[in-house]
């Protein structure tokens, strides 16, 4: 699973790739910016407060609204998954005019939740796709009346394809 | 020995005088605001009593509810703490025609040493060194003018009627001088209902040093030696240490010496402060005295090894000093860092809300006072400040070493606090050497900045966004956990940006 | 200075000796069992590494593992705590060959004061008043019958190859004396894989007075004054003070300086302390030297103003003291009370759980050194002790009053601890007036008592019903909120009965 | 409301007679053994951790599983309200010989959950009766089958009636 964090100015790619977790304590192989790196995090007394070993280095970590802690240095973080990031880019600048949706990444099409004809508003889910293990729901971009969906329950598609298009 | 005390006041140092009261074995009485009701010093005292609505005008400042509540509760005495009602002459006036015994001292000195021109005339006419400047309140705009301009520039246009910056104003050419009598008057009436004003000589970047010191009934005083205080934020004290770097054993018998004089001049009794300008060439001028407890009192606790509030109340119950001048010296060195519910990055704006997450430092030669807890709602109508870090050391260095490590271990989430700038300052090369005085905060610069653990913070965020969304996964539910708001260090220079 | 510093234990220790290498600046390493993930050592240190499986024979007694570890991150120094590998020979030496500072004395030294009956010869030949007895060890049963017949009775067995009671025995009359010795001998050849034996005449009741010193490897040597520990529980320290009731300056000086003669005996480096029996007629013999830093460090860094583990490092850094003996005095009166979790209740019994919640006590005089937090497991593999509370004072009342104080602002749910008990003891007329010695605990009744709030009991227990039943309603649930079991002291004596 | 509370061997009786709760401190006036106190609550940091002030003294109040602390002490509780506390009483020591149901109580039969005829085991809620506006659920004494219901759904009934009968 890959996550594009930002902080202030700079920004990140963290690809965490495995997960394993043993009597309370989560391991992670994961690499930052095609850094490989090890990391563990266990809870001290409640879900937001983690102590995190990343390489056998320690950090007291606590996590707020938009915001994490590092050791009681605050940093302010916007974290967006991989797939929301490049869909971001695929929709461009203009999304109140886009009419159609397209797959973020290769992917296995879950569900399709509408048809066409039927009013959808923006921000529904109407298609979940499947990447990576992980399922992800597409919104459409704005109300619309679905014009067509050239696309069905079960079937492969590729990053770029269209999957739906509003009138 | 008083059967009960009554602690009229809220936060930190209501507890550290309940504290006081503890170790006495004396049974104690709390009063609270409405916006109180779950703090510290109400869950500490044995008895609470409800006294008002949250503004203080309302509550902690009401002399007849507090004054009901001990009459009520049999308590004998009352400790006012510092602010509030504690430099008060009313309400020690009041206290004293009820029979209960105000710990502090008689209404007479308080309000002898409140009025400054009437304390400054006290001491010129003792033979000890004022600031140079005028002894009399001024009314009129026309004689002010002719005074302030015989005196010449820079000169302090100050309040009589009382302190805290209010009326204050540095004056530093003639033409700004007619404008700022004016102003300063009129902000002097509103704030003490008293427009006098006097001058004093504006000196350049003095040091703020003043001794402690403690007076019974009987004729006896001695001081505790000194605090150093220059590190200030418009006249408000930020750190305070002891010993002062620029003090020599000769230096602290002379300003001891004259502090005790100021003492006896005025028939003081119980603990308190005589502030001293100290110019560079070691000149040091009597400022004001302050007749109460101080803020910084821990310090000297600290060096001297003296509990001042156990002092306080056995001078107040009628006991005779048992610490002789020469039992007192200095061990080790003390630092006190005023932990605030500020913003040191937005120009120490107050914060309030609700303390998330509180981790506090312990371990060798540290003492916290704190007024908060976690889930403790730190209100906007007080005092922004909420705790008091203080280090010992065998040396100054040791302090200084054992304040970082401490101020490091200290976690206060939820509010922004002046930790990031304690930080800062126990960094500052002129702090180290110790060269510094009260221009001391003006010069610094503080900007955001200091460790930069970025990489760490965004495999940080997606921990916490890959645990949520498994956990959301589980459970089925679109929220998550529950997530907080949260303030405190930044450590990172340009994530404001965003 | 080292570079860094691996700490090779957990706990309160561990906090402690990371809180020194920060404060001197020095970057940390530690270790931990897969019990302590979230341990506060784990936390506090710049880096962590696993080093197996719960039990300390897997971990943290692992000589290897933690050599390993040192090697791979470059720490130039380990600092052993107390417990764990501290005494450890073997880890001294290993230290010592992969060029490791191991901070403490030399394995040499170690291994000679280890061996309890190679210490006493030692110690004897140097001119030192042993406590009367055998000087080596025996292994024969029969000549152990002879040589303890002849010294008569009562008489202490104890083994030649370890402490901490094991193999320990007080022979009373001579009918036991043969299986006495037959079963002292077997347990410490268990416990020690040494079943060498020796004799002491067996002192009734005296005090256990030891010495702490500090040496450089220049042949200077300090002692730190006197630490009274005798409020032991089967020969376990539960409660030391310093300085201690019966000493007179005229005695400290002959002990400390016999104290500093066992160190020049044995070419003693780092910390050290040399414990003595004490008689009624102070009388004093040697009885063992401790060769690390004793859990009871804090009470001389209280009295002295010196930081003992700072010490250790700059004495293995190669450092010279900067410390002379005329430089160490004692200011005021300090106690430290072992905070366990242990029922004092039910015959100190383990207690094992998660912390539920945790207020520890501030403000002055008071030092908490605790290796605990709310939500932590307390693991029942290792030590009981969880934390350590000190209280400072001008005099040994006011460190009384304060500890009496601190305790009762203590709080610690979820486990059972000795808190009661160390309230009980502040309590105690024998304590209070300082007359006690090392049969104290035995003598002590220690029973449920205390405070009776039954009606407040009952009072909250049913706003707690009411709020839950309400809540129960409002939510349409049927579990209301989580209640957590719950243990920690006990004011009232009925209860138990249901 | 009017509950029995056991600390120890002693009882005592604590009826609570009002509760007004405002900006999160909720006040009681209350008797306790018929002595009447004010009582106020707040929470510290946790429903389970409130500063109680009884009659203007101050307690700090934690409560655990069967235990409550005050100021750091505990004190092990048993609560009941009244009326379950006096079918308690109605019982009598021989709970094991028990065939009947009796009414604790005058109340409103909301539902009887069994029939005559059926099996029941100890412990199983049969019949609710609510009363002072709580419903309170009684349950089967001992295994058995019903015998006899002689009341129904919806009956108002009198403190010590019989509401059904074990073979």
């Amino acid at each position: 699973m890959a996550y594009i964090v930002t902080i202030g100015e700079k920004t990140f790619k963290v690809d965490i790739k495995d997960i394993n977790t043993k009597s309370g304590e989560s391991s992670f192989h994961l690499t930052l910016d095609g850094k490989p790196l090890e990391a563990t995090v266990v809870e001290v007394n409640n879900p937001s407060h983690l102590s995190l070993i990343v390489n056998n280095r320690s950090y007291e970590v606590v996590k707020g609204e938009g915001v994490v802690a590092i050791d009681g240095e605050l940093y302010y973080v916007k974290v967006e998954d991989e797939i929301a990031s490049r869909f971001a880019k695929t929709r461009g600048g203009g999304a109140e005019e886009k009419t159609e949706i397209t797959a973020p990444m290769p992917g296995f099409v879950v569900a399709v939740e509408t048809k066409v004809g039927e009013r959808v508003v923006a921000g529904e889910g109407v298609i979940i796709l499947e990447a990576m293990k992980m399922q992800n729901e597409l919104k459409a971009p704005r109300d619309g009346i679905v014009k067509k969906i050239p696309i069905k329950e079960g079937m492969t598609v590729n990053g770029g394809d269209t999957l739906l298009t509003l009138e | 020995m008083f059967k009960k005390i009554l602690v009229a006041n809220r936060g930190e140092i209501a507890v550290r005088v309940l504290r006081a009261c503890k170790e006495l074995g004396i049974p104690t009485v709390t009063v609270y605001s409405e916006a109180d009701r779950n703090a510290l010093h109400v869950r500490y005292g044995d008895e609470a009593y409800c006294i008002g609505e949250p503004p203080s005008t309302e509550s902690y400042l009401k002399i007849e509810k507090i004054v009901d509540v001990a009459k009520k509760c049999g308590a004998e005495a009352v400790h006012p703490g510092y602010g509030f009602l504690a430099e008060n002459t009313l309400f020690a006036k009041r206290c004293e025609k009820e029979g209960i015994t105000f710990i502090g001292p008689s209404s007479r000195a308080i309000k002898l040493l409140g009025d400054k021109t009437v304390a400054r005339k006290t001491m010129s006419n003792a033979g000890i060194s004022i600031v140079p400047g005028t002894e009399k309140g001024l009314t009129d705009e026309k004689d002010a003018m002719r005074i302030g301009l015989k005196l010449g520039f820079p000169l302090m246009i100050k309040a009589a009627g009382g302190g805290g910056g209010k009326g204050m104003r540095i004056v530093k050419k003639k033409e700004e001088l007619k404008s700022a009598i004016k102003t300063a008057m009129a902000e002097a009436g509103s704030a003490f209902g008293d427009p006098r004003i006097y001058f004093e000589r504006y000196l350049i970047n003095p040091r703020h040093i003043e001794f402690q010191i403690l007076a019974d009934s009987y004729g006896n005083v001695v001081h505790l030696c000194e605090r150093e205080c220059s590190i200030q934020r418009r006249h408000q004290k930020m750190i305070e240490e002891s010993p002062s770097c620029i003090m020599t054993p000769e230096l602290r018998k002379r300003m001891g010496e004259i502090a005790c004089k100021v003492v006896l001049t005025c028939n003081y009794t119980n603990a308190g402060t005589v502030e001293f300008l100290v110019d560079k060439d070691k000149n040091f001028y009597f400022l004001e005295m302050n007749t109460r407890l101080q803020v910084e009192h821990p310090v000297t606790e600290l060096v001297t090894g003296v509990d001042i509030v156990k002092e306080q109340i056995h001078i107040s119950a009628g006991e005779k000093l048992t610490l002789k001048q020469k039992d007192v010296s200095i061990r080790g060195a003390a630092i006190e860092c005023r932990i605030s519910a500020e913003d040191p990055y937005n120009n120490f704006m107050p914060s309030s809300g609700k303390i998330m997450q509180l981790v506090e430092p312990s371990g060798p030669g540290v003492r916290v006072e704190s007024g908060i807890f976690e889930g403790f709602e730190v209100p906007i109508l007080y005092d922004p400040l909420i705790a008091k870090l203080l280090t010992w050391g065998r040396d100054r260095n040791e302090a200084i070493a054992r304040m970082k490590r401490a101020l490091s271990e200290y976690r206060i989430y939820g509010i922004k606090t002046t930790i990031p700038f304690h930080l800062h300052v126990m960094d500052n090369d002129s702090f180290i050497s110790g060269k510094y005085d009260t221009g001391f905060v003006e010069k610094l610069s503080f900007e955001r900045g200091g460790r930069t653990q970025d990489e760490i913070a965004a495999i940080a965020a997606v921990i916490y966004a890959t645990k949520q969304q498994k956990q959301v996964t589980i459970q089925k539910r679109g929220k998550g956990y529950n997530l907080w708001k949260m303030a405190g260090r930044v450590g990172f220079k340009g994530q404001w940006h965003t």
